[in-house]
C-alpha cells in the first residue's frame, strides 16, 4: 500500500470557516424549516378564517410585548459585545457583556411567562374566560409559536449562563472565541424569529 | 386470476384507459429494454480470470441521448395528461346543466342527497337515501362531496371516478356514464376501522327508470 | 456546489472580525423600528399600508441582524449560500399551499 | 439489547488500543463505527418488527374469512379476537409497518448506519465533526424505537390513521378507537425528527468542512455524494414533519384545532405539510441506495463509474426536484387542481434524472468485468427491481391515471419496488460489501447468493401480482376485500402474494443468521477484499480508533478501476501516489 | 337530538380519552396529560398505562354478599305513557339485506319510544340519592348486536362490572362509547360470535353507544355506583329487589322524555311502589346526557366551494 506521507498537510478548504460555526449554520437552516412550518402553517390558517383572529391590541398585550421585544435586541446587541471583547481579549467585557445577555433574555422569558398567565388565566376572549391553546386558531396559532420561540430562548439562557459560568473561570479569550460566537449565532436566530413572529402575530 | 382494468362504463374512462394503455406501451418498452440490457449484460461481461474491463468515465454523446429521449417522451405525456386533466377535473369545464346530487361520506356510510323531481338541491322535496346512488345514464351527473368527520375517497371503479370527501369543504366531482348497470362506490382513503365495509351501491337507470325510481322514493321520504 | 476538481477558491474568502460594525448604530436602528412598527399600527390607514409597511419593516429588521449581528456581511459567499439554502423551500412551500386560495 | 452490540462491536474493535470503559466503548461512544454498528443492530431488529406486522397483515388479506390465525391466542382480545384480526388491530398493523418501516428500518438504516460508517472513512478523516452529537443521535432513537413497540400495549392499541397520519381521522381519537397509541407514535416521530437532524448537521458539516487533503467535491465516492445531498434533505424536510406533528399532538391533547375542520382548521394543510416533507422522505429513501449501488457496480464491473458527473448532476436534480413535486401524493385530495397541473410537470420531470441513473449504471455494466458476488449481485438487483418501480411511477404521474389507481394496490407495488425492490436491496448489498470492514470478516458467500436468490423470486412473487390486484383496482389499507362485486376472482392472487411473503420474511432469517454466524467463523477479510479504490479500504478492517495512522491524501477519482496504464493490478486507490504506480496514471 | 346535536365540542372531544372524573374541558388537565406524556416519553419509558392497569381496581368481587332478608326490601312500579303515541320513523335498512330480513313486512321501526298497553319501555330507573354501600358488581351484562339493532336498547351496569359484547349478525358492526367520565372506546366485531368485554369505573348515566357502519344503531349504558337499577320492560313494567330498607330518590331516565325523580321508601320485607307518568307532549324534554359525539346532518358544516 502506497501511504503517502504527507502528515500536516492540511484537509480541503471547505468553506474556509471553522467546523462549528459551519455547524451552528447548518443547525440554523433545520430550524429555518422548523419556524417556517408554524408560520407557514399560521398564515394559511389565518387566510382560511380571517374572522376568527382578533385585532391588535384586543387580546393581546402590545405594549408589554414591544418592550419584550426591545430587551431581546438589546440582548442581541450585548451579545455581539461579548463577542467584541472576546476578540478583543477583555474579560471584563466578557463578563458584563455575557452576564448581560443572560438577564436580558432570562428577563425576556419572565415577561413572556407574566404575559401567558395574564392571557390564560385573566383575559377573556370571545365571550369565554382565559385565553389558552384551545381558543380556537387564534389561540392555538399564538401559543404554539410564541411558545417554541421561548422555548428557544430558554434553550439560549441555559446556554448563555453556562457560557457566563465559563467567562468567570476565564474560559473566553482573544484565542477562543468560537463557542462565543458560535452560541452568538443561535441567540441572533431567536432574536430575528422573534422580530417576525412579533411583527405577524402581535401587530398584523 | 384476471388482472385487468375494469370494464369502463364512463366517458372520462376512455381517454384514462387510454392513456393507461399508452403508458403501459412506453414503459413497457422501456422495461424490457432495461431488464433485457441487464440480464445480457450479466452473461456476456461474467467475470473471467485475467479479463480486464473496459476503461471509460461515460461518454457524453451516450449520455445525453438517453436525457432527451426520456425528456422529449416525458413532455409529451406530461402535456398530454395535463390536458386531459384539465378536461376532467378543471373547475371551467365543469358541466353547466348537469344533474346535481349531494354526496356525504360518514364513517362508515354513503349518505345521498338526491334533488327530487325539481332536479335542484336544496328544495323540500330532496329525500337522501343511505348507501344507494341511483341516477341516469347518458347524462352530465355532477355529485357535491362532503364529509362528515374524515377523510373519505369516492371511488367507483367502473366510472374511472375518484375523489377525497373533506371534512370542511364542498368538492364538485362530474361525469357521465354510457350504458346502465350495477356498481358500487368504495371508499379509498382509509377513514377508520370500518374502512373496508363503508360501500354503497350504484344503480344507472335509463332517464325513464330514473324518474320512476325517483318518484317511488320521494313519497317515503316526505314522511 | 458543483465546483471544479481541483478546490480552488470561489468568491473572496475575507477574514471577518478585523473591523468592527458599528453595533451600537444597529442597536439604534433596530429600536426605532420597532418602535415605528408599533407606531404604524395605531395609524388610521389603510389596512393594506399598514400590512406592508409592517413586513417591509420586520424584513428589514430581519436583515439587519443577520448581516451585522450575524456577521454575513463579513462572511464568505459560501458560507452566505449555506444560510441561504433554505429560504426557497420555505418560498416554495408557502406559496404553493397558499394556491388552496387562489 | 445493548449485549447484542456489544456482541457486535466486540469483534470490530477488538484490538482498540484506548483505555475505556466498557459503557463508553460501546454503550455511549463518540466513535463513528460503533454508533454506525449500533445503529445497524437497531434497525435490523424494526426491520425484523417491520417484517412481522406485514405477515400479519398479508394473512388476513389472503384469508379474511377464515380466522383461526395461528398463535391466534397469544394476541389479547382487543387485537385477536376468536382467531380474527380485528380490523381496528389490523389498521394498526398498516399504519405501523409503514411508520416501523420507514422511519425505524429504513431511514436510520440508509443514513444512520451508512453516512455515520462510510463518511469518516471515505472522507479520510478521523471522525465526524460532532462525535457527541453523533452519539445523541443514535440515543435520540432509542426511546422513539421504545415508544413504538410501548404503544401497541397501551389501551386502544397502535397508530391507526395510516403512516401518513392523514388529519382529522390521526387527530380524533374518538373516530379510531386509538387514544395514547397514536400521540406515542407521534412523540416517536419527534425524537427521530431530532435524531435526524442532529445527524444530517453532522453529516453536512463533516462532508463540507472534513475531507482529506486532494479529496476534492469532484473525487468524493458517490456514496458520499447521495448521502451528502441526502442529509441536506433530510435537515431541511424533517423540521417541517417536526413542526406539523408537533401541532398534531396539540390537537390530540390541549384541544387545539390545526388540523380539524370544526374548529376552523385545515385537513388539508396537514397533507401540505406531511408531504412537503414525505415527497423528499421518498428521496431520502433511495438516494442513499442509489449511491451504494454506484459504488457497488463500479467495483463488481471493475470499471469507473460510467458518467460520474451526470450522476451527480441527477443526484442534484433529483434532490432539487423533490421539494417541488410532493402535490403528486395529493392529486385526488381535493386541492386546487390547478396546483395539480403545476405538480404533474414537475413529476414527470423527476423521471429524467431517474432514467440517467439507471442508464449510467447499465453503462458501468457494460464491457465490464463483472464478479457476481452477493453484494453485486443485490446492486444489479436494486437497478433491476428500481428500473421497475421507476416505470410504475409514471402511471401515477400521470394525473388522469392517476385517478384510477391513486390509494390502490398499484401504489402499494409501486412504493415497495422502490422501497424493497430499491432501498432494501442496495442496503442488503451494502452490508454484504461493507461487512468485512465493519467487522474484519466476511459474510458467507454460498449463503449470500442463496439470501439474494430467495429474495429477489419471492420478492417479484410478492409485489409484481400486487399491479394487477391494483388494476383491478383494489384499494389501499383494505381489511376484507371479498365484498366488493369488483374484486371477486383476486383472492388466488391475494393468497399467492401471502405465501410469497411468508417466504421473503422468512428468507430473512437466513440473512439474519449467516450476519451472526460470519461474526465468528467468517473468512477472515484483510484489509481490502474487493480490491477497491476507495480510501475506507486503504486502512486495516476493521479501522481503529481514529480510523488512520496518518491522514491520507488524495490523488485521484473515486473509482479509477482497470486504468490502462495500470498493470499489475486492475484498480488505482485514491491516495496512490501517481509517481509511486506509474507516472501517467494521474487521472482527472 | 336537542342537546345531544350541540355542537361538537373539541374539549370533550379530547378529554374522554384520558378517563378520570370531569376532565373535561379543562385546559389544564389536559395540559398534565400532555405533560405526562412527555414526561413519559423523555424517561424513556413509556406505555406505562397497559391494558387492565385502571382496570384491575374494579374487579368484581368473587361473590355478592349475602343478604340478609330480614333488612332488604323491594321496590316495583310502572312507567305509564299516556296520550298520542309518537309515530316512530322507519329504517331503511334496505343496503344491509341479512339485517332487514329479520323484521317483518312492516321493517323494522325506530326504538325510541316504545309503548305497549300504556306502558313505556326502556326507561332506566335508579336510586340516585340515599345509598350508603352497596355490594360489588358480580357477573356480566350483556349487549348483543341483532339483525343490525343493539339488545339491550337500554342497559343498566354497576360500575366496574364487566359488560360483554357480542355480535350475533354475520357483518362489521363497531362498537362506539362515548361517555364523558369515564374512558371510551371504540372498538369493532367484523363477524359473529366475536366478543368483547369493557367496564365502566364511574358512574355515569347514560353513556350512549352506537355503530357507525349503521346509523340508525343506538344504545345507552347507565352506569351506577349499586346494584339497585331497573330497565323497564316492554309492559312498562320494572323492579328492584334486595333494596336496604331506608329512604331513597329514585330517577327515571327516557331517552326523549328526560328525567324525573320520586322518592321511595323501602322497608323489610316490604314492597314499595315508584312509578312514573309520560305522555306525548313531553317528546324535546332536555336528555341529560354525556354528550353524544352525533353530528348532525347539514349542520356543522363549512361550505367551501371553489370557484376559480
Amino acid at each position: 500500500m502506497a501511504h503517502a506521507a504527507t502528515a500536516g498537510r492540511v484537509p480541503e478548504r471547505g468553506l474556509d470557516v471553522y467546523t462549528q460555526k459551519v455547524g451552528m449554520w447548518v443547525f440554523l437552516c433545520s430550524e429555518v424549516m422548523f419556524f417556517a412550518g408554524l408560520i407557514g402553517s399560521y398564515v394559511v390558517l389565518r387566510f382560511g378564517a380571517a374572522d376568527t383572529w382578533a385585532v391588535p391590541n384586543e387580546v393581546l398585550n402590545v405594549p408589554i410585548t414591544a418592550f419584550n421585544t426591545f430587551l431581546l435586541i438589546c440582548s442581541s446587541v450585548t451579545m455581539v459585545k461579548a463577542f467584541a471583547a472576546a476578540q478583543a481579549g477583555d474579560q471584563r467585557g466578557i463578563k458584563v457583556y455575557l452576564l448581560g445577555t443572560t438577564l436580558l433574555g432570562a428577563t425576556f422569558l419572565g415577561v413572556q411567562v407574566y404575559e401567558y398567565v395574564e392571557l390564560v388565566l385573566h383575559q377573556s376572549w370571545q365571550g369565554s374566560h382565559g385565553f389558552t391553546p384551545a381558543a380556537g386558531l387564534y389561540g392555538a396559532t399564538f401559543f404554539t409559536m410564541t411558545g417554541f420561540h421561548g422555548f428557544h430562548v430558554l434553550l439560549g439562557v441555559i446556554c448563555l449562563a453556562w457560557a457566563t459560568i465559563r467567562a468567570w473561570r476565564g474560559h473566553w479569550g482573544a484565542d477562543n472565541t468560537h463557542g462565543i460566537e458560535v452560541l452568538g449565532l443561535y441567540w441572533h436566530f431567536v432574536d430575528l424569529v422573534w422580530i417576525i413572529l412579533f411583527t405577524i402575530v402581535y401587530l398584523i | 386470476m384476471d388482472w385487468a382494468l375494469p370494464p369502463n362504463y364512463s366517458t372520462f374512462g376512455v381517454v384514462i384507459d387510454q392513456l393507461f394503455w399508452i403508458i403501459l406501451v412506453i414503459t413497457g418498452i422501456a422495461f424490457l429494454l432495461v431488464e433485457g440490457g441487464i440480464l445480457w449484460f450479466c452473461l456476456k461481461y461474467r467475470g473471467r480470470e485475467g479479463a480486464k474491463a473496459h476503461y471509460t468515465h461515460g461518454s457524453n454523446r451516450l449520455e445525453i441521448i438517453w436525457t432527451v429521449i426520456p425528456a422529449i417522451i416525458i413532455a409529451v405525456l406530461g402535456a398530454y395528461s395535463a390536458l386531459v386533466w384539465d378536461d376532467i377535473k378543471g373547475s371551467s369545464n365543469r358541466p353547466a346543466d348537469a344533474l346535481e346530487f349531494l354526496v356525504v361520506g360518514k364513517q362508515f356510510e354513503w349518505n345521498i342527497t338526491y334533488p327530487g323531481v325539481d332536479e335542484t338541491l336544496g328544495t323540500a322535496d330532496d329525500f337522501t337515501v343511505r348507501n344507494q346512488f341511483h341516477f341516469p345514464v347518458n347524462e352530465d351527473i355532477t355529485i357535491l362531496l362532503e364529509s362528515e368527520d374524515v377523510i373519505h375517497s369516492f371511488f367507483i371503479p367502473e366510472l374511472r371516478v375518484k375523489q377525497d370527501a373533506v371534512p370542511g369543504m364542498t368538492i364538485p366531482v362530474w361525469f357521465d356514464a354510457t350504458q346502465t348497470g350495477n356498481f358500487e362506490i368504495a371508499c379509498a382513503e382509509l377513514c377508520g376501522l370500518g374502512h373496508y365495509y363503508m360501500m354503497a351501491s350504484v344503480t344507472v337507470h335509463s332517464a325513464a327508470d330514473f324518474d320512476a325510481w325517483q318518484a317511488s322514493q320521494a313519497p317515503a321520504a316526505a314522511q | 456546489m458543483s465546483e471544479a476538481a481541483g478546490g480552488h477558491a470561489a468568491g473572496g474568502a475575507d477574514d471577518h472580525g478585523h473591523e468592527h460594525p458599528k453595533y451600537m448604530l444597529i442597536w439604534l436602528y433596530l429600536a426605532i423600528l420597532t418602535a415605528l412598527e408599533v407606531g404604524v399600527v395605531y395609524l388610521d390607514i389603510a389596512q393594506w399600508l399598514i400590512i406592508t409597511s409592517l413586513l417591509i419593516m420586520a424584513g428589514w429588521k430581519a436583515l439587519l441582524v443577520a448581516l451585522y449581528y450575524m456577521h454575513l456581511k463579513f462572511e464568505p459567499n459560501r458560507l452566505r449560500l449555506v444560510a441561504l439554502a433554505p429560504l426557497p423551500a420555505v418560498a416554495i412551500m408557502i406559496i404553493a399551499i397558499m394556491m388552496e386560495y387562489v | 439489547m445493548a449485549t447484542i452490540v456489544a456482541e457486535a462491536t466486540g469483534q470490530a474493535i477488538l484490538h482498540e488500543e484506548h483505555e475505556q470503559s466498557f459503557l463508553r466503548k460501546y454503550i455511549f461512544s463518540t466513535d463513528h463505527k460503533v454508533i454506525a454498528i449500533q445503529f445497524l443492530i437497531y434497525t435490523l431488529f424494526f426491520l425484523m418488527i417491520g417484517g412481522l406486522l406485514a405477515m400479519l397483515m398479508r394473512y388476513q388479506i389472503a384469508w379474511p374469512a377464515r380466522g383461526e390465525l395461528p398463535l391466534g391466542g397469544i394476541f389479547p382480545e382487543s387485537m385477536v379476537a376468536s382467531g380474527y384480526i380485528l380490523p381496528e388491530f389490523y389498521n394498526a398493523l398498516v399504519t405501523m409497518h409503514g411508520s416501523v418501516m420507514v422511519f425505524l428500518a429504513i431511514m436510520p438504516m440508509l443514513v444512520g448506519v451508512w453516512a455515520n460508517y462510510l463518511i469518516p472513512l471515505q472522507l479520510g478523516t478521523h471522525d465526524m465533526a460532532f462525535p457527541r452529537l453523533n452519539m445523541l443521535s443514535f440515543w435520540a432513537m432509542v426511546p422513539a424505537g421504545i415508544l413504538t413497540l410501548a404503544s401497541f400495549f397501551v389501551v386502544g392499541g397502535a397508530a391507526g390513521a395510516g403512516w401518513t397520519l392523514y388529519a382529522p381521522l390521526s387527530a380524533r381519537p374518538d373516530l379510531t378507537g386509538v387514544g395514547l397509541g397514536q400521540i406515542l407514535w407521534l412523540v416517536a416521530l419527534v425524537f427521530i425528527g431530532l435524531s435526524s437532524i442532529l445527524g444530517s448537521v453532522n453529516y453536512i458539516t463533516t462532508t463540507i468542512n472534513m475531507r482529506a487533503p486532494g479529496m476534492t467535491w469532484m473525487r468524493m465516492p458517490l456514496t458520499i455524494w447521495s448521502l451528502f445531498i441526502t442529509a441536506i434533505l433530510a435537515l431541511l424536510a424533517m423540521p417541517v414533519l417536526s413542526a406539523a406533528g408537533i401541532m398534531l399532538i396539540f390537537d390530540q391533547t390541549i384541544g387545539t384545532s390545526f388540523f380539524l375542520p370544526e374548529g376552523g382548521g385545515q385537513p388539508l394543510l396537514w397533507q401540505h405539510l406531511f408531504w412537503f416533507f414525505g415527497h423528499p422522505e421518498v428521496y431520502i429513501l433511495i438516494l442513499p441506495a442509489m449511491g451504494f449501488t454506484s459504488e457497488i457496480l463500479s467495483v463488481g464491473s471493475r470499471k469507473p463509474v460510467f458518467g460520474y458527473k451526470a450522476m451527480v448532476l441527477a443526484l442534484v436534480s433529483i434532490a432539487f426536484l423533490g421539494f417541488i413535486v410532493w402535490g403528486h401524493h395529493m392529486f385526488q385530495s381535493g386541492m386546487n387542481p390547478m396546483l395539480g397541473l403545476t405538480f404533474t410537470v414537475s413529476t414527470l420531470f423527476i423521471a429524467v434524472p431517474s432514467a440517467i441513473k439507471t442508464f449510467n449504471w447499465m453503462g458501468t455494466m457494460w464491457r465490464g468485468n463483472l464478479q457476481l458476488h452477493s453484494a453485486m449481485l443485490f446492486a444489479i438487483g436494486f437497478v433491476a427491481m428500481f428500473a421497475i418501480g421507476g416505470l410504475s411511477g409514471v402511471f401515477m404521474a400521470s394525473t388522469p391515471v392517476d385517478i384510477y389507481i391513486h390509494d390502490t394496490y398499484f401504489i402499494v407495488a409501486h412504493i415497495h419496488y422502490v422501497l424493497f425492490g430499491g432501498s432494501l436491496f442496495a442496503l442488503f448489498g451494502a452490508i454484504y460489501f461493507w461487512y468485512p470492514k465493519m467487522f474484519g470478516r466476511m459474510m458467507n458467500e454460498t449463503m449470500g447468493k442463496i439470501h439474494f436468490w430467495l429474495t429477489f423470486v419471492f420478492f417479484n412473487l410478492v409485489f409484481f401480482p400486487m399491479h394487477g390486484v391494483g388494476m383491478v383496482g383494489m384499494m389501499r389499507r383494505i381489511y376484507d376485500s371479498t365484498g366488493y362485486a369488483h374484486l371477486q376472482g383476486i383472492e388466488d392472487t391475494n393468497a399467492i402474494i401471502t405465501w410469497a411473503a411468508f417466504g421473503l420474511f422468512a428468507s430473512g432469517f437466513l440473512f439474519a443468521f449467516n450476519f451472526f454466524w460470519s461474526l465468528k467463523k467468517g473468512r477472515k477479510a484483510g484489509a481490502n477484499p474487493w480490491n477497491a479504490t476507495t480510501l475506507e479500504w486503504q486502512t486495516p478492517s476493521p479501522p481503529k480508533h481514529g480510523n488512520w495512522e496518518e491522514v491520507p491524501v488524495v490523488y485521484h477519482g473515486p473509482h479509477e478501476y482497470s486504468h490502462p496504464d495500470v498493470e499489475d493490478k486492475d484498480w488505482l486507490a485514491q491516495n496512490e501516489r501517481p509517481d509511486v504506480v506509474s507516472p501517467a496514471a494521474g487521472s482527472h | 337530538m336537542k342537546q345531544r346535536g350541540r355542537a361538537l365540542n373539541s374539549h370533550l372531544r379530547n378529554s374522554f380519552w384520558y378517563g378520570g372524573k370531569s376532565m373535561r374541558s379543562h385546559f389544564w388537565n389536559r395540559s398534565a396529560a400532555l405533560l405526562a406524556v412527555v414526561a413519559m416519553a423523555a424517561c424513556g419509558g413509556g406505555g406505562g398505562s397497559s391494558e387492565g392497569a385502571a382496570d384491575d381496581a374494579g374487579e368484581a368481587a368473587p361473590a355478592a354478599a349475602a343478604v340478609d332478608p330480614s333488612t332488604v326490601g323491594t321496590i316495583s312500579g310502572m312507567a305509564n305513557f299516556g296520550g298520542m303515541v309518537p309515530t316512530m320513523e322507519a329504517i331503511d335498512m334496505s343496503a344491509e339485506a341479512d339485517c332487514a330480513a329479520g323484521y317483518g313486512a312492516d321493517g323494522p321501526m325506530a326504538q325510541n319510544v316504545l309503548v305497549s298497553n300504556g306502558g313505556l319501555a326502556n326507561v332506566f330507573v335508579y336510586l340516585s340519592e340515599g345509598v350508603s354501600g352497596a355490594p360489588a358488581a358480580s357477573g356480566a351484562a350483556e349487549l348483543d348486536q341483532v339483525n343490525c339493532r343493539y339488545t339491550p336498547h337500554v342497559l343498566g351496569v354497576q360500575s366496574g362490572q364487566d359488560i360483554e359484547i357480542s355480535n350475533s349478525d354475520n357483518l362489521l358492526h363497531n362498537i362506539n362509547a362515548t361517555p364523558t367520565e369515564n374512558r371510551g372506546f371504540n372498538i369493532s366485531q367484523p363477524r359473529a360470535g366475536i366478543t368483547s368485554t369493557q367496564r365502566f369505573q364511574v358512574a355515569e348515566v347514560m353513556v350512549p353507544v352506537r355503530c357507525d357502519v349503521h346509523g340508525w344503531m343506538q344504545a345507552y349504558i347507565g352506569v351506577v355506583d349499586h346494584p339497585y337499577f331497573a330497565v323497564t320492560g316492554a309492559d312498562g313494567s320494572y323492579s328492584i329487589a334486595n333494596v336496604p330498607a331506608g329512604d331513597y330518590t329514585m330517577t327515571a331516565w327516557h331517552e326523549e322524555f328526560g328525567t324525573m325523580t320520586a322518592s321511595v321508601t323501602v322497608t323489610a320485607g316490604g314492597t314499595a311502589m315508584a312509578s312514573f307518568d309520560y305522555s306525548g307532549e313531553m317528546m324535546g324534554a332536555d336528555v341529560p346526557m354525556g354528550d353524544a359525539l352525533v353530528l348532525e346532518h347539514g349542520t356543522n358544516r363549512i361550505r367551501v366551494e371553489r370557484t376559480q
